[in-house]
C-alpha cells in the first residue's frame, strides 16, 4: 500500500474526527503553555467551538454516500452519521455543563485537562460509531473508557472521586477483559475482524460447535458492553461512580458513554448476529432465537433501576439508577429489534430524548449542588418558589424522564412499545415490565417534584446561573418539549436523511 | 504434522482467564487486582494469537489485534496505577474492600 | 497425539503460566505475587513463540514482564502496602464466585475442548514482524492513530492523577 | 372558521394562562380575576357550539384533522400507516361532556377564591387542567386522547399536593400512582391496537374491530380483543373508580382543595365513563357485550360498597367520597345494561353526579372556610346559624339520593329501568342501595344541619353570601332543570346512543 | 276548566318558591300568600270537579324523556278519582293553613313553615293528577320530602330530627318496591300510562305470576306511604312535627296516597287475586294491630296516629276485598274527621301545652268549642250512626262480607269495637273528669283556628251522605262510571244485620270506655295489673321499633363496619402489600449494593455465567 492508495481514500469523511482531534491538540498545547493565572474556563468555549465545527462538518457530510476507508476500519454510513450527530450534540451540552462546573474544592489547575479529556472520550465514541472493524471498535471503546476513568477521578482531593474512579477502573478493566475474550472467540470462528466479512462467514455457518462458541462470544461481548450502558448484570458500578464523579462527568457517563455502548451493541449485533444463523439448519436468526436473554436482562435492568432508585436520597445516585432503568428501556427496543420496523430510529430518538432530558436534569443538579455543597434531594426543596423558571425547567425534564405525554420521553417510549407489540407474538411480558417500571419511576420522579414544589425553601441563597448552563437549560427545555409536541421534526429528519439505514453493512 | 491442537491453547487461555478473574475479584490489594485484570487480557491475547494460526482462515490480524490489546492493557495499567496513587494519597489504603464510602 | 517437541514445549510453558497464575492467587506477599506473575507472562510469551508470533512474544516480554511488572512494583512500593494481602474472605460470596467461575469455565470448555478446525498451512512465522508492520500501517492506520491518542490520554491522565498537588509551582 | 373552532375551544384557556403568567405574583386579586376570566372563553365557545347544535347544525362540520406524527418509516406500505393526526371532533356525547367541563371549570374557578396561597401557580395549573379535560372529550384518536388524559393528571397532582388539606401529599401520590397504573394499562391497550393496526383513529378502529379489518403485521386474535376490551375497562374503572380500585379517590376527595374536588368529582372521574363508552363499548362491542354481566356486577358491588361505607364515615368529605364511588357504581350498572335506557341513564348519571358533586364540594368548601372542619361530630345545628347554606345542603343531599325532580333521579331511574330488563337479579340486589343512599345522605346532612350544636362558635353573618350564590344557584338550577325536563340532555345523546346500540346489536 | 287544571298544583308551588326566596322576611304575611294560593287551588279543584261531573276524563301530555325509540311523557289527567282527591287535598290543605295561622303564631320560621306546606301541597296535588306511574312516582317521592321537611320542622329537637329521618327512610323502602314494580310493569306493558297498562292487563299479556309480583311490589310502596304494617313505625314518630302538619299529612293526604295508589291501580290488583289477598290481609292486620296499640298510648297525637294507621288498614282491607268504592269513600270521610281530630287535638295542645293525656281532663268546660268539635270527630270515627264514619265503615264491612272473607270481616268488626273504645278513652281522658293539668290559664283557641275545625266538623257530619244505603249511592256510581268492569260494584250489598252489628259494636266500645274512664267501674290499675304482660307489649308497640333497631339497624351498621374493616385491611392491605413488596425489593437491591467493587464485578460475572450455563444447557448446539 503506497502513498497514493492512502491518498485515494476520501479522508474528508473523517473531517469531524480530525476537527475534534485537532481541537484536543490545540487545547492540550494551550493548556500546557498558557500562564497559570490564565482562566482556563475559556478553553471550554474553544472546545465547544471545536465540537460545533465538527458538528457542522458532519452535517455537511450528511449527503455523502457511504464512505469506507481502509477496509472498513472507518466507515461513514447513515448509522455513524446519525449517532455521531447525537454524540456531538450531547458532548456540546456537556462541555457547557463542564464550563460552569465549580466543585467545592475546585478543579484547581486541571481544568484544561478536564475539557480536552472530554474531547478524547468523544473522539473514542465517534471512532467507535463509525467503525466496521473489531479492532477500531475496541480501540475506540478503550479510548472512551480510559478518558472517562481519568475524568471520574479528576477531583483528586475528593475521596469520593478517587474511590469512584478506582471502582470504575476495576470494573471497567474486568468488562474490557470479558469483552475482549468474547471478541477473540468471534475472531476465531470467523477468522476476520472486519464486520462485513464476519457477518458473511457467520451467516453461512452451519457447524453447531462453532455456533455455540459464537453464542458464548455473543454473551461475553454483551455482558462486557452492558458495563458501558450500565445494564444488568453489569450496572452496579453506576451509582457509586456517578455519585463520586464530577457532575458533568456523571452526565457524560449517563449520556455519551451510554450512547456509545448502544452504538457498539447495535453495530455488533446488527451486523453480526442478526444475520447469523441461530441453529444448524440456518432456520432461525441467532438474535431471533436468543432474544429472550436480552429481553430478560432488559427486564431485570428496568426492575433494578426503578426499584432501587426508590430508596435513594442522593440525587446523582438516584439518577444513576434512573439511567440504569432507561438503559433497560432501550434494551427492550434492542431485544425486540423494534419489531423489525422500529429499531434504529427508535433507539436514536430515545437517545436524543435522553440526551435532552438527562443533561437538563444534571445541569440542575450541578447548579444546586455546587450552591449548597450537598447532593441530597433536599437541596431541591422550595425551588419552585425560589426560582420558578428553573423549577419549571426541572419539571419538564422530570416529566419527560417519567414519560409523560407532551415531552420527548413519551414519544420515545411510545416508539419502543410499538416495536414490542407489532410482531406476533408480541413481547407483552417485557412491555408489562417496562410499563410497571415506568409507574414505579413515577414515585421517585414525582418525589423530586414534591421536593421542588411542596417543601419549604431549603436555602434562601439566590441561585446564580452561569451563561453556559443557561444555554444548556434552554436548549434542553425547548428540545424536550418541541420533540414531544412535534416529534415529526426529528422523525422526518432521520427518515429523510438516513432512510432505513440500509447501508449498515458493507456489501463488499 | 500433529502439533499441539488449537483446543489446548484455548483451554490454557480459559484457565488463565479464570485465574485472572478469580484474582481480580478476590484480592484485596488494588495493585494485584489490576495485575489480575492484565492476566485476563493476556488470556484473551492467547486466544487471538492461537486463532491467528489455527483459526478458520488463519491470518496475521489476530496478532495485530493482540498488539493493540497489549498496548491498551499497558495504558490501562498506567492509568489504574495513577488512580490508585491519588486514592492512596487521600485514603492511605490500597485495599479494595475498604472502598465503601458510597454504597446502597 | 504423539509427544512431539512442540507438545513438550507447550506443556512446559503452559505449566509455567498456570503455576504462575496459581501462585498469584495462593501467595500472601504482594511482591511475590507480582513476581509469580512475571513467570506467567514469560510463559505466555513462550506460547506466542509456539504460535509463530515472534513479534508479539517479544512485545509481551518487553511490556508485560518488563514494563508493566516494574510499574506495578513501583506502585506497590509507592503505596507503602501492607506486606501481606489478607486471604480472601470465605463464605457465601466466594462460594458463589467459585460456582460462577466453574459454570463459566465448563460452559466455555464444552465449546472449545474438542474444537477442531482443519489446520491450514500458514506463513505467519515468515517475516512475522514485517507482516505485522505491513498490516498495521496499511489496514490499521486508523486504530493505530487512535491508539496514539489513547496513549496520550493515558499519559496525561497518569500525570494529572498521580502528581502531587502540593507542589503547585512546578507545573510544566 | 368552523374547522378551527374546536381547537380554539380546547386551547382557549391558554389565553388565561398567558394572562395569569404575565401577572406579578403579588397581585392576588387580579390573578384570581384573570384565572376566572380564563375559564370564560371555553365556556362561551361551548355555549356557542351548543347553540349551533340546537339550531340544527351538524356537529361534524367542526371536525379538524391535521397531519401530525408519523412513526416508523413504512411509507412504502401505506402512507397513512402509523400516523397520528391531530384530529378533534364532536358529537352529542362529547358536546355534553364539554359543556359539563366548561361550566364546572368556571364555577370551580369561582370557588377557588377559597385558595389561600400561591394563586398564580394554582390558576396556571387549573387552566392547564381545563385544556386537558376539554381535549379528552374532543380527541378523535387514542393517542391524542391519551395525551390529554395525562395532561389532566399532572396538574391535578400538583393541585392536590400543593393546595390540599393536611395529608395532601399522600393523597396526591395515591392519585398519581393509581391513575398512573390506569393510564399505563390504557397506554398498553392503545399501543397494541396502534401497533397491530397502524392507526389510532377511533372511527377507523371501530370499523376494523367490528367489521374485521385487514392487519398488515400481526392479527388481533379474538382473545386479544377480549384482553384489550378488558384493559380499557380496567383502565377506566380505575379512573371512575369502581370497587376495588377506589381507595385513591377517597383520599383525593378528602384531601384535595374543594375547588379541585369540584373539578375532580365533576369532570375528571367522568373521563372514566366517557372512556368506557367510547372505547370499551365503542371499539369492542362484541367483547363488551359478553363482559356485561361482570360490569354490572362490579357496578352493583361499588354501588353497595360505597353506600355501606358512606354510612359509617365521620368526615363529611369521606361520606361524599364513598357516595361518589357508590354513584359511579350506578354508571357501571347502566353501562352494563346494554340497552338504551341503561346507557342513557349512565350518561345522565355521569352528568348529574358531576353537577351534584361539584355543588356538594362547593358547599364543603364554603363550610370549611367558615367552620374549619368537616367532621360530622363537630358539626350540627347549622340550619340555625346558616339556614341558606343548610337549605342548599339539604337540596343537594336530596339530589344526591335521587329525589325526583332533580337530575339524580332521572339517571338512577333509567339505569334501573334498563338494568331490570337485562339483569333483573343484579338490579334487584342493587335497589338496596337506593335505600342505603337515602340513609347515609340523610344521616350526614342531618348531622350537620339539624340538631343543636355546642362546640361550634357561631359568628354573625355566617351564611352564604354574595358571589357564593352564583355557583350554588347555577348548579342547583342545572340539577333541577335536568330533573324536570330531562330531554334537555337526552336530545344530543340520541345519535351517539343509537350508534352504540347498533354496534351492540340492538336490544 | 279542566285544561287549566295544571294550575292547581302550581299555586302552592308558587307559595313555596316565593316564601323560600323571600327567606323568612315575610314573617306572618307568609300565611296570607299561602292561604290565598291554596284557596285558588281549592276553588279551581272545585270547579274542575264540577266540570268533571259533566265531561269525560281529560288527559294531556307532552314528551318528557326519550330514549331509544321510547318516549316518556309528562302531563296530567282528570278522572273521577283524582278530581275528588284534588278537592279533598286542597280543601284540607286550605283549612290546615288557615288553622296554622293561629297555631304557629309567634314561630320564628313562620313563613318557612308555609313554604313547606306549599311544597307539600304541590307535591300531593301533583301526585293526584299524575296520568302515569312515573309521574306518580316522582310526586310520590316529593310528597315524602315535603313530609320530611314538615316533620323535621323543629330541626333542633333531636326527636324531630330522628322522626323526620325515619319517616323518609321507611317510606323510601316502600318507594323502592314501588319503583321496581313500575319498572317491571314498564317492561311488561311498554308504558307507564294508566290506560295502556290497564289495557295490557286486561288483554292478559302478562303472566299471572308476574302480575302478582308487580302488584305486590306496588303495594309495598303503598304500605310504606300509608304506614301499613310492617312499615308503619314512622307514622307515630312523625307526630313530632307541628300538629297542623299531622292533620294535613298524617290524616288526609300523604298517608292516603298509599290508598290512592292502590285505588288508582285497582284494575291491576283486580287481575291478581293473590295480590288482593295480600292487600286485604295486610290491611286487616294493620287495622287491628294499630288499634290495639292505640288503646294504651298516653300521648294524644300518638293515639290519633295509631288510629290513622288502623283506619288506613281499614281502607286497605276494603280495597283488598274489592270494595273499591268503600275504600275511596272511607278515604274521603277519614280525611275529614281525622283532620278534624288532629286540629282539635292541636287546639287542646295549644291551650294547655302538653300532649300527655294523663295531664289533661276536665277540659269540656274550659274549651267550649274544641270539646264538641272533638266529640264530633270522635263520634264520626267510632262509626256513630248517621255520621260520615258510620256510612263509610259500614260500606267496608259490607264489602268484606260480600267478598266472603269472613275472618277479615271479623277482624274489621273487632277493630271497629276497639276504635270506638280507644277514641272514647281518649275523649274521656281529655275532656271528662277533673283537670289534671298544671296549666293555670286554659284559653280557647282563637277564631282563626276554630273556623277550619268547624268546616271539617260539618264535613265529618254530612260527608257520608253522598254514599248511603238509603239516600242513594251517588259517589259510587260516579266513581265507577264507565269502568264498572274494572272497578266492581258501586255499592256493596250485605245483610242488614251487619249495619246493626256495627252500630252495636261501636256503642259497646263507647260504653266500655265510659265505664272505665268516666264511671271508673273498672279500675284501670286493675286492668293493667291483670294483663301486665299484654300491656307492656302494647305499650311498647309490640317492640317493632326495637326489633327493627336490633335487626336491620344493627345489621346494616355492623355490615358497614365490617366493610370498613375490609376497606382498611383487605383493599388497603392489598395496596400496601404491593407497595411494601416493591419497597422491599428496593431494599434488597440497595443492600446488594455494598460498595464493594469486587462484588459488583462478581455479580456481573455471575450473570454472565448464568447466561452461559443456560445457553449451554438449552441452546441445543452441543450434542
Amino acid at each position: 500500500m503506497d502513498w497514493n492508495t492512502m491518498l485515494s481514500y476520501d479522508w474528508g469523511a473523517m473531517m469531524p474526527e480530525f476537527i475534534i482531534l485537532g481541537t484536543t491538540m490545540i487545547l492540550s498545547i494551550l493548556d500546557l503553555f498558557w500562564p497559570k493565572h490564565f482562566n482556563r474556563r475559556k478553553l471550554a468555549w474553544l472546545a465547544l467551538t471545536g465540537i460545533i465545527l465538527a458538528c457542522l462538518s458532519l452535517i455537511s457530510l450528511l449527503s455523502f454516500e457511504t464512505v469506507s476507508i481502509l477496509s472498513d476500519t472507518f466507515r461513514l454510513d447513515s448509522f455513524a452519521k446519525a449517532f455521531k450527530l447525537l454524540l456531538l450534540f450531547g458532548a456540546a451540552l456537556i462541555i457547557l455543563l463542564a464550563e460552569g462546573y465549580e466543585p467545592r474544592e475546585g478543579l484547581r489547575e486541571h481544568r484544561g485537562e478536564f475539557y480536552y479529556l472530554f474531547l478524547t472520550a468523544l473522539l473514542g465514541a465517534m471512532v467507535m460509531s463509525s467503525s466496521g472493524d473489531l479492532i477500531t471498535l475496541f480501540v475506540g471503546l478503550e479510548l472512551l473508557s480510559l478518558s472517562s476513568y481519568i475524568l471520574v477521578g479528576m477531583r483528586k482531593r475528593d475521596r469520593k472521586s478517587n474511590e469512584a474512579s478506582m471502582k470504575y477502573v476495576i470494573n471497567g478493566g474486568i468488562s474490557t477483559a470479558i469483552t475482549l475474550f468474547g471478541m477473540s472467540y468471534l475472531y476465531g470462528v470467523t477468522g476476520s475482524v472486519n464486520l462485513g466479512e464476519m457477518s458473511r462467514t457467520m451467516a453461512a455457518m452451519t457447524d453447531g460447535q462453532l455456533q455455540y462458541i459464537m453464542g458464548l462470544a455473543f454473551f461475553m461481548v454483551f455482558v462486557g458492553v452492558s458495563f458501558k450502558i450500565a445494564a444488568a448484570p453489569f450496572h452496579m458500578w453506576a451509582p457509586d461512580v456517578y455519585e463520586g464523579a464530577p457532575t458533568p462527568v456523571a452526565a457524560f457517563l449517563s449520556v455519551i458513554s451510554k450512547m456509545a455502548g448502544f452504538v457498539i451493541i447495535l453495530r455488533l449485533f446488527l451486523s453480526l448476529f442478526l444475520t447469523a444463523s441461530g441453529d444448524t439448519f440456518g432456520a432461525l436468526d441467532f438474535l431471533e432465537k436468543n432474544n429472550i436473554y436480552i429481553a430478560s436482562l432488559a427486564g431485570l435492568t428496568i426492575i433494578i433501576g426503578n426499584v432501587v432508585a426508590l430508596r435513594q436520597q442522593n440525587l446523582k445516585r438516584m439518577f444513576a439508577y434512573s439511567s440504569i432503568a432507561h438503559a433497560g428501556y432501550l434494551l427492550v427496543a434492542v431485544a425486540t429489534l423494534g419489531g423489525g420496523y422500529f429499531l434504529l430510529d427508535t433507539v436514536w430518538f430515545y437517545l436524543m430524548a435522553y440526551v435532552l432530558m438527562n443533561i437538563g436534569v444534571f445541569a440542575v443538579i450541578q447548579l444546586l449542588s455546587s450552591q449548597s455543597g450537598s447532593e441530597d434531594i433536599s437541596i431541591l426543596a422550595g425551588m419552585g418558589r425560589k426560582s420558578p423558571y428553573l423549577a419549571m425547567a426541572f419539571t419538564v425534564f422530570i416529566l419527560s424522564l417519567a414519560g409523560i405525554p407532551g415531552t420527548t420521553g413519551f414519544i420515545g417510549k411510545l416508539n419502543i412499545f410499538l416495536g414490542t407489540f407489532i410482531t406476533e407474538p408480541g413481547h407483552f411480558v417485557l412491555a408489562g415490565i417496562m410499563i410497571a417500571g415506568t409507574i414505579v419511576s413515577y414515585v421517585y420522579y414525582f418525589g423530586l417534584l414534591v421536593q421542588v414544589f411542596f417543601r419549604p425553601v431549603h436555602s434562601e441563597k439566590i441561585i446564580k446561573i452561569r451563561p453556559g448552563l443557561h444555554i444548556v437549560l434552554i436548549i434542553c427545555v425547548i428540545g424536550t418539549i418541541l420533540f414531544g409536541v412535534a416529534p415529526n421534526i426529528a422523525f422526518d429528519f432521520i427518515h429523510d436523511q438516513f432512510g432505513d439505514f440500509t447501508d449498515f453493512i458493507s456489501s463488499k | 504434522m500433529t502439533g499441539v491442537p488449537l483446543s489446548a491453547y484455548l483451554v490454557l487461555a480459559l484457565v488463565l482467564f479464570c485465574i485472572g478473574l478469580y484474582g481480580a475479584l478476590t484480592k484485596r490489594n488494588a495493585v494485584i487486582v489490576l495485575i489480575s485484570i492484565e492476566l485476563m487480557l493476556n488470556a484473551a491475547n492467547i486466544n487471538l494469537v492461537a486463532f491467528s494460526k489455527f483459526g478458520v482462515t488463519p491470518s496475521i490480524t489476530g496478532q495485530v489485534f493482540s498488539l493493540f490489546t497489549i498496548t491498551i492493557a499497558a495504558a490501562e495499567a498506567a492509568v489504574g496505577l495513577a488512580i490508585l496513587m491519588s486514592l492512596y494519597r487521600n485514603r492511605k489504603t490500597v485495599n479494595v474492600d475498604e472502598m465503601e464510602m458510597m454504597k446502597n | 497425539m504423539s509427544l512431539s517437541g512442540e507438545l513438550i514445549a507447550f506443556i512446559g510453558l503452559a505449566l509455567v503460566a498456570i503455576v504462575g497464575g496459581v501462585l498469584l492467587i495462593t501467595l500472601t506477599k504482594v511482591v511475590h505475587m507480582v513476581i509469580a506473575l512475571v513467570f506467567t507472562f514469560l510463559g505466555i510469551a513462550g506460547i506466542y513463540m509456539l504460535l509463530s508470533a515472534e513479534f508479539v512474544a517479544i512485545v509481551q516480554i518487553l511490556i508485560y514482564s518488563g514494563a508493566i511488572t516494574i510499574v506495578m512494583l513501583f506502585g506497590i512500593m509507592l503505596t507503602k502496602h501492607q506486606e501481606n494481602d489478607a486471604p480472601a474472605k470465605g463464605g457465601w460470596g466466594s462460594f458463589s464466585l467459585l460456582a460462577a467461575i466453574a459454570g463459566f469455565a465448563v460452559a466455555v470448555y464444552l465449546g472449545i475442548y474438542n474444537l477442531d478446525i482443519p489446520v491450514q498451512p500458514t506463513a505467519l512465522h515468515e517475516e512475522n514482524t514485517k507482516q505485522i508492520g505491513i498490516e498495521l500501517f496499511s489496514k490499521y492506520v486508523i486504530p493505530f492513530e487512535v491508539m496514539s491518542v489513547l496513549l496520550l490520554v493515558a499519559l496525561v491522565g497518569a500525570i494529572v492523577l498521580a502528581k502531587k498537588d502540593d507542589e503547585e509551582g512546578d507545573r510544566s | 372558521m368552523n374547522v378551527y373552532l374546536l381547537s380554539l375551544l380546547v386551547f382557549s384557556p391558554l389565553l388565561g394562562i398567558v394572562m395569569v403568567a404575565l401577572m406579578p405574583k403579588k397581585e392576588e386579586r387580579t390573578i384570581k380575576q384573570f384565572g376566572f376570566f380564563g375559564t370564560l372563553p371555553p365556556l362561551f365557545l361551548s355555549f356557542f357550539l351548543c347553540s349551533q347544535y340546537y339550531s340544527g347544525v351538524a356537529l361534524s362540520i367542526f371536525d379538524i384533522k391535521l397531519n401530525w406524527i408519523r412513526f416508523g418509516n413504512l411509507e412504502m406500505y401505506d402512507p397513512k400507516l402509523f400516523t397520528v393526526d391531530f384530529e378533534l371532533g364532536l358529537d352529542g356525547l362529547s358536546l355534553i361532556f364539554i359543556l359539563l367541563t366548561t361550566i364546572i371549570s368556571s364555577l370551580a374557578a369561582i370557588a377557588s377564591i377559597y385558595i389561600k396561597k400561591e394563586w398564580k401557580g394554582y390558576y396556571l395549573l387549573f387552566l392547564i387542567l381545563e385544556i386537558g379535560m376539554l381535549g379528552v372529550f374532543t380527541a378523535e384518536n387514542l393517542i391524542l386522547f391519551f395525551i390529554f388524559f395525562e395532561m389532566t393528571l399532572i396538574p391535578a397532582f400538583f393541585l392536590i399536593g400543593r393546595w390540599g388539606f393536611l395529608e395532601r401529599e399522600k393523597a396526591s401520590y395515591s392519585f398519581l400512582i393509581y391513575n398512573g397504573i390506569g393510564s399505563a394499562v390504557l397506554l398498553v391497550a392503545i399501543l397494541i391496537l396502534f401497533a397491530r393496526t397502524g392507526t389510532t383513529n377511533i372511527a377507523a378502529l371501530t370499523q376494523m374491530m367490528t367489521m374485521g379489518g385487514v392487519s398488515l403485521f400481526a392479527p388481533i386474535s379474538g382473545s386479544m380483543k377480549y384482553g384489550l376490551c378488558l384493559a380499557f375497562l380496567v383502565a377506566f374503572a380505575i379512573k371512575l373508580p369502581v370497587f376495588p380500585f377506589h381507595s385513591w379517590m377517597v383520599r383525593v376527595h378528602a384531601e384535595a382543595p374543594p375547588s379541585i374536588v369540584m373539578i375532580h368529582a365533576g369532570v375528571l372521574l367522568k373521563i372514566g365513563a366517557y372512556g368506557i363508552i367510547r372505547f370499551g363499548m365503542g371499539i369492542f362491542p362484541e367483547q363488551y357485550k359478553s363482559l356485561a354481566f361482570t360490569i354490572v356486577l362490579f357496578g352493583v358491588l361499588s354501588f353497595l360498597y360505597g353506600a355501606f361505607l358512606a354510612l359509617v364515615q365521620t368526615d363529611f368529605k369521606l361520606v361524599l367520597a364513598y357516595s361518589s364511588i357508590s354513584h359511579m357504581g350506578i354508571v357501571m350498572m347502566g353501562l352494563g345494561a346494554l340497552n338504551e335506557a341503561g346507557i342513557q341513564g349512565a350518561i345522565f348519571q355521569v352528568i348529574s353526579h358531576g353537577l351534584i358533586a361539584a355543588l356538594l364540594f362547593f358547599l364543603v368548601g364554603a363550610l370549611y372556610e367558615r367552620t374549619g372542619t368537616t367532621m360530622l361530630p363537630k358539626l350540627g345545628g347549622l340550619a340555625k346559624s346558616m339556614p341558606i347554606f343548610s337549605g342548599f345542603m339539604l337540596a343537594c343531599g336530596m339530589a344526591s339520593l335521587g329525589l325526583p325532580g332533580m337530575s339524580g333521579f332521572i339517571s338512577e331511574f333509567m339505569v334501573f329501568l334498563g338494568l331490570f330488563k337485562s339483569q333483573p337479579l343484579l338490579a334487584a340486589i342493587g335497589v338496596i342501595g337506593l335505600v342505603l343512599t337515602a340513609v347515609y345522605v340523610l344521616r350526614a346532612v342531618m348531622l350537620m344541619t339539624f340538631g343543636k350544636n355546642d362546640s361550634l362558635i357561631e359568628k354573625e353573618k355566617w351564611d352564604l353570601r354574595g358571589w357564593e350564590f352564583l355557583p350554588t344557584l347555577v348548579l342547583l338550577g342545572l340539577i333541577i332543570s335536568v330533573g324536570v325536563y330531562p330531554n334537555l340532555l337526552g336530545g344530543p345523546l340520541q345519535g351517539t346512543i343509537e350508534a352504540m346500540m347498533l354496534a351492540l346489536g340492538g336490544r | 276548566m279542566m285544561e287549566h287544571a295544571w294550575l292547581i298544583p302550581i299555586f302552592p308551588l308558587v307559595t313555596f318558591l316565593v316564601l323560600l326566596l323571600s327567606g323568612g322576611r315575610l314573617r306572618d304575611r307568609g300565611a296570607f300568600i299561602g292561604i290565598i294560593c291554596t284557596l285558588a287551588s281549592f276553588v279551581l279543584s272545585l270547579l274542575v270537579l264540577i266540570e268533571r261531573f259533566k265531561e269525560p276524563t281529560y288527559n294531556i301530555s307532552i314528551d318528557w324523556l326519550s330514549f331509544g325509540g321510547t318516549q316518556l311523557s309528562a302531563g296530567f289527567e282528570i278522572n273521577q278519582l283524582n278530581a275528588l282527591m284534588l278537592v279533598v287535598v286542597s280543601l284540607v290543605s286550605l283549612l290546615v293553613q288557615i288553622y296554622s295561622k293561629g297555631y304557629m303564631k309567634g314561630e320564628v320560621r313562620f313563613s318557612i313553615f308555609y313554604a313547606y306546606l306549599g311544597f307539600f301541597t304541590f307535591a300531593m296535588l301533583g301526585l293526584v293528577m299524575a296520568p302515569n306511574l312515573l309521574q306518580l312516582y316522582i310526586f310520590w317521592e316529593l310528597v315524602g320530602v315535603g313530609s320530611f321537611l314538615l316533620i323535621g320542622f323543629y330541626f333542633y329537637k333531636l326527636e324531630a330530627k330522628a322522626a323526620a329521618k325515619k319517616a323518609f327512610i321507611m317510606t323510601r323502602i316502600g318507594d323502592v318496591g314501588l319503583l321496581i314494580g313500575i319498572i317491571l310493569l314498564f317492561w311488561e306493558t311498554g308504558s307507564f300510562e294508566y290506560g295502556e297498562i290497564f289495557q295490557a292487563v286486561q288483554s292478559g299479556m302478562i303472566s299471572s305470576e308476574k302480575l302478582t309480583l308487580i302488584a305486590i311490589l306496588i303495594f309495598i310502596g303503598a304500605v310504606g306511604k300509608s304506614g301499613q304494617f310492617p312499615l308503619h313505625t314512622w307514622l307515630p314518630d312523625a307526630m313530632e312535627g307541628p300538629t297542623p302538619v299531622s292533620a294535613l299529612i298524617h290524616a288526609a293526604t300523604m298517608v292516603a296516597a298509599g290508598v290512592y295508589l292502590v285505588a288508582a291501580m285497582f284494575p291491576l290488583f283486580m287481575a291478581s287475586s293473590a295480590a288482593m289477598q295480600v292487600v286485604a290481609i295486610t290491611g286487616g292486620i294493620t287495622a287491628i294491630f294499630a288499634a290495639s296499640i292505640a288503646m294504651v298510648q298516653k300521648d294524644v297525637k300518638r293515639v290519633l296516629a295509631y288510629s290513622t294507621i288502623s283506619q288506613l288498614g281499614f281502607m286497605m282491607l276494603a280495597l283488598g276485598t274489592s270494595g273499591y268504592v268503600a275504600g275511596v269513600f272511607h278515604l274521603m270521610t277519614h280525611a275529614f274527621f281525622k283532620a278534624l281530630l288532629f286540629l282539635a287535638a292541636g287546639s287542646v295542645i295549644h291551650a294547655i301545652h302538653t300532649q300527655d293525656m294523663e295531664k289533661m281532663g276536665g277540659l269540656w268546660r274550659k274549651l267550649n268549642w274544641t270539646g264538641p268539635l272533638f266529640l264530633t270527630g270522635t263520634l264520626a270515627i267510632s262509626g256513630f250512626p248517621l255520621l260520615s264514619g258510620f256510612f263509610s265503615k259500614d260500606e267496608i264491612l259490607m264489602a268484606a262480607w260480600e267478598n266472603g272473607s269472613y275472618i277479615l270481616f271479623g277482624l274489621a268488626v273487632v277493630t271497629s269495637f276497639l276504635t270506638a273504645f280507644y277514641m272514647f278513652r281518649l275523649f274521656f281522658m281529655m275532656f271528662a273528669g277533673d283537670s289534671r293539668s298544671q296549666a293555670e290559664q286554659v284559653k280557647e283557641s282563637p277564631f282563626i283556628m276554630l273556623i277550619p275545625m268547624l268546616a271539617l266538623a260539618l264535613l265529618a257530619v254530612i260527608g257520608g251522605y253522598i254514599q248511603t244505603p238509603w239516600f242513594g249511592t251517588f259517589l259510587g256510581e260516579w266513581l265507577v262510571e264507565g269502568n264498572e268492569a274494572l272497578l266492581g260494584a258501586s255499592h256493596s250489598e250485605g245483610p242488614v244485620w251487619i249495619m246493626l252489628m256495627a252500630v252495636l259494636v261501636s256503642l259497646a266500645g263507647i260504653y266500655l270506655a265510659y265505664m272505665i274512664y268516666v264511671k271508673k267501674k273498672l279500675s284501670r290499675e286493675w286492668l293493667v295489673k291483670e294483663n301486665s304482660e299484654v300491656f307492656r307489649i302494647l305499650e311498647n308497640k309490640y317492640y317493632i321499633d326495637e326489633i327493627y333497631h336490633f335487626t336491620a339497624g344493627y345489621a346494616i351498621k355492623g355490615f358497614s363496619i365490617f366493610l370498613s374493616y375490609i376497606e382498611r385491611f383487605i383493599v388497603g392491605g392489598l395496596v400496601s402489600t404491593v407497595t411494601s413488596s416493591i419497597e422491599g425489593l428496593g431494599k434488597v437491591g440497595s443492600k446488594l449494593q455494598t460498595g464493594q467493587v469486587q462484588q459488583y464485578g462478581m455479580i456481573a460475572f455471575l450473570g454472565l455465567a448464568v447466561l452461559l450455563v443456560i445457553f449451554a444447557v438449552t441452546g441445543g448446539y452441543l450434542r
